[in-house]
């Protein structure tokens, strides 16, 4: 390995810049996430930061079982981000759907619709959790841990915006 | 104004009811815009309002006000599926009757417009009545995505 | 042709997606409108193929901030149709637990508007506070979020330790009143941006059924704890705050002094709280009939309608959430507001969206 | 030899190879103090750098070629003037060598707030526009202050090279006006309490929003370098004794420097956000007001 992708490795490593997209979520996960940037956990110590854009992002955090209403958006999201990039699913709804599973209007789990990296369980996960998680997230940005094969093929976004409603 | 008083100026005092959770009456030929204007002129507040299928296979409407702390709550039957809106007396129920709309298809007569509140705009009204069947029997593993997708491959 | 500028549904601002289209001139706006339903996860629906038991924890999850609102709401409609009595031990752990849940979400609804207006490290010494009624609260239920509290007939747990609740309950009404309020009502950018901006005047307020904070800040002393008391409310002693200025910085006002009043509430439900069981025995059967539930949750009432047929599954749950009531009301505050005060307006009114979609 | 001597600064002191660092550890030091302030223990110290790094390993994304040529350029810009102004500090007033006047250094550190505005219009976005619109208002509101302070300066000195105008002015138009001066950097570098130009709650990431990995990475390189041009141009300016020796020189300047950061990121961390307006009306009324006074000064001691 040439001193140049070390350097990057360790960069990838050592600067991980977050969007959180709620799609759907009750509030718990999300609201756990921005604990993490608080005094207590404090994660900018691991140079993790919350960024406004998509367009600055490494790491895509989702919380929530994906409602027909954000799907576009996630998407749209989704292709925003550059390459390479991470998704994490926080929380136990975009993993499952969790209690919301079978309502007519959530289209998830999450990883039909785009390619899942990391699960995060717990409903919400604590914040511990959640720094654990964008540890894993990282070390797939970084290469230093094979990305997982996805568990599902994504779906087209026509197929999912109908669903339960046609 | 006490929730007694506006009973006996809407003249349904003895069928009115006191529960533990307030006081509670029927009336199937309800004025709705004139129990509003009441409401809006002695400062009693509106809560929200409550729309439930009945057996009939109407609608059972509540309105729901709040009298000095005391809850009011005015049921009333919807048969024909519309019933006059109260949205320019009371801006607080425009949401509600939107998001009923949206529900269970109920018109509410004299909006210039009822947009969608929940669901996506251009999607038809109705949710819960149309799929009211769909669902009794939950697999969390099956999403109704799937239970779509799985209609439309047999059909 | 003025722009139109659309916030959302994935901004910066907001913890939840919403969009709000905002017309501006220049910095200036001329109209609002707010589209909400991005978490819409059809709640209600769900909860009428649901059970009793598994419909509690479904209604935990119409909110991850005030969830605990939800289960003790919910509980107290079955309670009130089956027509059984809590035990009163019980009742002043649910008033502890409510009460630390409004402290929490206070503090947290205090940092998200010093975020909003840039100061950054207020918004960190509100959540820093926050932390320690976080750790109450999951002593007491074992989570710092979803508490599972609330059973109908009672509690789930008891109050092991409630010195420690005692406490930090001091250590945090110590802290608001010596650093938090004296830094809200004197700082001068945070006067220059809260006071006069986002004024709901009370006719308004009464118009759009405002309720909660958000009234109480423009003049309507409407508390339920105070005007229709449940649990041990009507045994213990307390202020309602109101301020009649209906300005962003009313509600700031209001909502700090509620975070002291709610740790006195929390003192005395500890200090007078009684011994004896916490729970019923059995889950109650649930008889036919219908009935609304009502209680003072942080942000304002909360609503439940509750409809049986005597199986053990409701045939209609229908909520009615503070933020539901409130949001209507961001519109007349954000006419002829600048657009740099969108964010902060709508923050005011304390939303939860996850709450009003349902 | 002058051209040498120009190489030097502009590639070694106080040019890239000092100011690169220099930025960085800048950056670094807001942050770091800005979470101390906060009782968080903050980024590590190679924290810019790494980001920096990176950012420039991104994948940039695909745009249509003259949006994506701009996107590029406007930045690079904005880093190549910001380090000519840099090149261009009387560090050594009397060194000689490549001695330009205040104007051309006043102008090349306007390029880069310039060149922000321009990339938010290109970036095609509604917040970056908006972002854009805001940082062009404050540009004029801010130098209003900036010009008159550094007119003062001038006046007073009597003359427009910068290592005149270091060592010749007085003392009570020099607090003065690098009081006014030191007031305009928070809004070039969008700290509290005149960031509204980056007002991350309204417009996300101001005119950077649609900024990506390398493009992305640049804006930050040049934002390193805004830093250490816009506190050295105070430090410079501030330590005006001719015959020190160099190595004394160079420290007082760097040390004048950290010390504008420490002060800038305290401030920074105990105000709120002002509002474009309220901001713009700062700089109109107090901004200038202190700048005025030392124009007036300088004319009463002429």
């Amino acid at each position: 390995m040439s001193l140049l992708d070390s350097l990057v490795r360790t960069a990838r490593r050592r600067s991980p810049w977050l969007f959180h997209l709620n799609a759907g979520s009750c509030n718990g996960c999300d609201i756990e996430l921005v604990a993490c940037l608080t005094p207590r956990y404090d994660v900018e110590q691991l140079g993790i930061r919350l960024e406004a854009s998509p367009r600055h992002a490494d790491i895509i955090v989702v919380s929530g079982p994906v409602t027909r209403t954000t799907l576009e958006a996630l998407q749209t999201v989704y292709a925003q981000v550059p390459d390479p990039k991470v998704v994490v699913a926080l929380g136990s709804c975009p993993a499952s759907c969790n209690m919301f599973a079978g309502s007519p209007t959530v289209v998830g789990p999450l990883d039909r619709i785009i390619p899942v990296d990391v699960y995060v369980p717990g409903c919400p996960p604590r914040p511990d959790a959640i720094v654990a998680g964008i540890a894993d997230a990282v070390a797939i940005l970084c290469g230093d841990v094979p990305r997982p094969e996805p568990t599902h093929v994504p779906v087209v976004a026509d197929a999912c915006a109908t669903g339960g409603l046609s | 104004m006490d929730a007694e008083s506006i009973l006996h100026m809407l003249d349904v005092e003895s069928a009115a009811e006191h529960r533990t959770d307030g006081w509670w009456v029927d009336v199937p030929d309800l004025d709705v815009r004139g129990l509003a204007t009441l409401m809006r002129t002695r400062e009693v507040r509106f809560v929200t309002l409550t729309g439930t299928p009945d057996t009939a296979g109407g609608y059972r409407l509540i309105y729901h006000w709040d009298a000095d702390g005391a809850l009011l709550n005015i049921a009333t039957t919807v048969s024909a599926g519309c019933i006059a809106s109260i949205a320019d007396i009371w801006p607080a129920a425009d949401w509600v009757e939107r998001e009923l709309r949206d529900y269970y298809a109920l018109v509410f007569e004299g909006r210039a417009e009822t947009p969608t509140l929940m669901l996506l705009e251009g999607d038809e009204p109705g949710l819960f009545s149309r799929t009211s069947a769909a669902g009794r029997e939950i697999d969390p593993a099956v999403t109704a995505r799937d239970a779509a997708e799985a209609e439309r491959k047999e059909s | 042709m003025s722009p139109v500028i659309t916030m959302g549904p994935f901004h910066p601002a907001l913890e939840e997606p919403y969009k709000i289209d905002v017309v501006c001139e220049g910095e200036h706006v001329t109209d609002a409108s707010i589209r909400v339903g991005f978490n819409f996860r059809a709640i209600e629906w769900l909860a009428e193929r649901k059970n009793y038991t598994a419909d509690i924890a479904l209604f935990e999850h119409v909110c991850g901030i005030c969830s605990n609102v939800h289960t003790l709401c919910l509980s107290r409609a079955i309670e009130t149709l089956a027509g059984i009595e809590v035990p009163e031990r019980a009742q002043y752990i649910r008033v502890v637990v409510a009460e630390a849940e409004r402290l929490h979400s206070h503090l947290l609804w205090a940092g998200i508007a010093c975020e909003l207006i840039g100061f950054e490290t207020l918004f960190m010494a509100c959540f820093g506070l926050r932390e320690k009624i976080m750790d109450v609260l999951e002593a007491i239920s074992g989570n710092r979020v979803n508490y599972a509290m609330n059973r109908p007939g009672g509690v789930n747990r008891d109050i092991a330790d409630p010195g420690a609740v005692l406490a930090a309950v001091r250590a945090i009404a110590d802290a608001t009143s010596k650093q938090l309020i004296p830094v809200l009502t004197t700082d001068a950018t945070v006067r220059a941006r809260c006071a006069g901006v986002g004024v709901l005047t009370r006719a308004d307020a009464i118009a759009y059924g405002a309720v909660g904070p958000t009234a109480r800040a423009s003049g309507l002393p409407q508390d339920i704890r105070a005007s229709a008391p449940y649990e041990a409310y009507d045994r213990l002693l307390f202020e309602v705050p109101v301020r009649q200025e209906g300005d962003v910085f009313a509600r700031v006002v209001v909502r700090a002094l509620e975070i002291l009043e709610s740790c006195r509430i929390i003192e005395q439900a500890i200090e007078q709280m009684p011994a004896g069981p916490f729970r019923g025995d059995d889950y109650p059967k649930v008889p036919a009939g219908e009935v609304c539930s009502r209680i003072e949750g942080p942000r304002g009432e909360v609503f439940y309608y509750v409809a049986s047929d005597g199986s053990d599954t409701p045939t209609r749950v229908r909520v009615r959430t503070p933020t539901f009531a409130n949001m209507p009301t961001a519109r007349p505050m954000v006419l002829g507001q600048t657009f740099a005060d969108v964010p902060l307006i709508q923050a005011s009114l304390d939303p939860c969206y996850s709450c009003t979609d349902r | 030899m002058t051209v040498v001597r120009g190489l030097i600064s502009l590639l070694v002191f106080p040019g890239a190879l000092f100011a690169l660092p220099a930025g960085w550890f800048m950056m670094w030091l807001q942050r770091k103090i800005n979470a101390r302030a906060q009782g968080r223990i903050g980024p590590p110290f190679f924290q810019p750098f790494f980001d920096f790094v990176k950012l420039l390993a991104k994948e940039p994304v695909v745009r249509p070629r003259l949006q994506g040529f701009l996107m590029t350029v406007l930045p690079l810009a904005a880093v190549a003037s910001t380090l000519g102004a840099i090149a261009l500090l009387p560090v050594f007033p009397k060194a000689g060598g490549f001695s330009g006047d205040l104007v051309l250094l006043v102008s090349l550190i306007e390029v880069g707030p310039l060149c922000a505005v321009l990339g938010g219009f290109v970036s095609r976005s509604l917040y970056g526009g908006i972002g854009a619109s805001r940082e062009a208002v404050l540009t004029l509101a801010y130098n209003v202050p900036f010009l008159i302070a550094l007119f003062a300066l001038v006046a007073s000195a009597g003359s427009f090279s910068l290592a005149g105008v270091a060592l010749a002015a007085a003392w009570p138009v020099r607090v003065l006006a690098l009081i006014a001066l030191v007031a305009c950097i928070p809004v070039k570098l969008h700290l509290n309490p005149f960031s509204a130009a980056s007002a991350e709650q309204e417009i996300y990431a101001g005119s950077t929003t649609e900024y990506d990995g390398p493009r992305l990475a640049l804006w930050e390189l040049a934002h390193a370098l805004e830093w250490v041009a816009l506190t050295g141009l105070v430090a410079s300016l501030a330590f005006p004794v001719a015959d020190a020796a160099w190595p004394v020189r160079v420290v007082v300047f760097v040390a004048v420097s950290v010390a504008l950061v420490v002060v800038l990121s305290f401030a920074a961390a105990s105000t709120a956000r002002l509002k474009l307006a309220q901001t713009a009306r700062w700089f109109l009324l107090c901004g200038s007001g202190i700048a005025l006074s030392a124009l007036v000064v300088a004319f009463v001691r002429l």
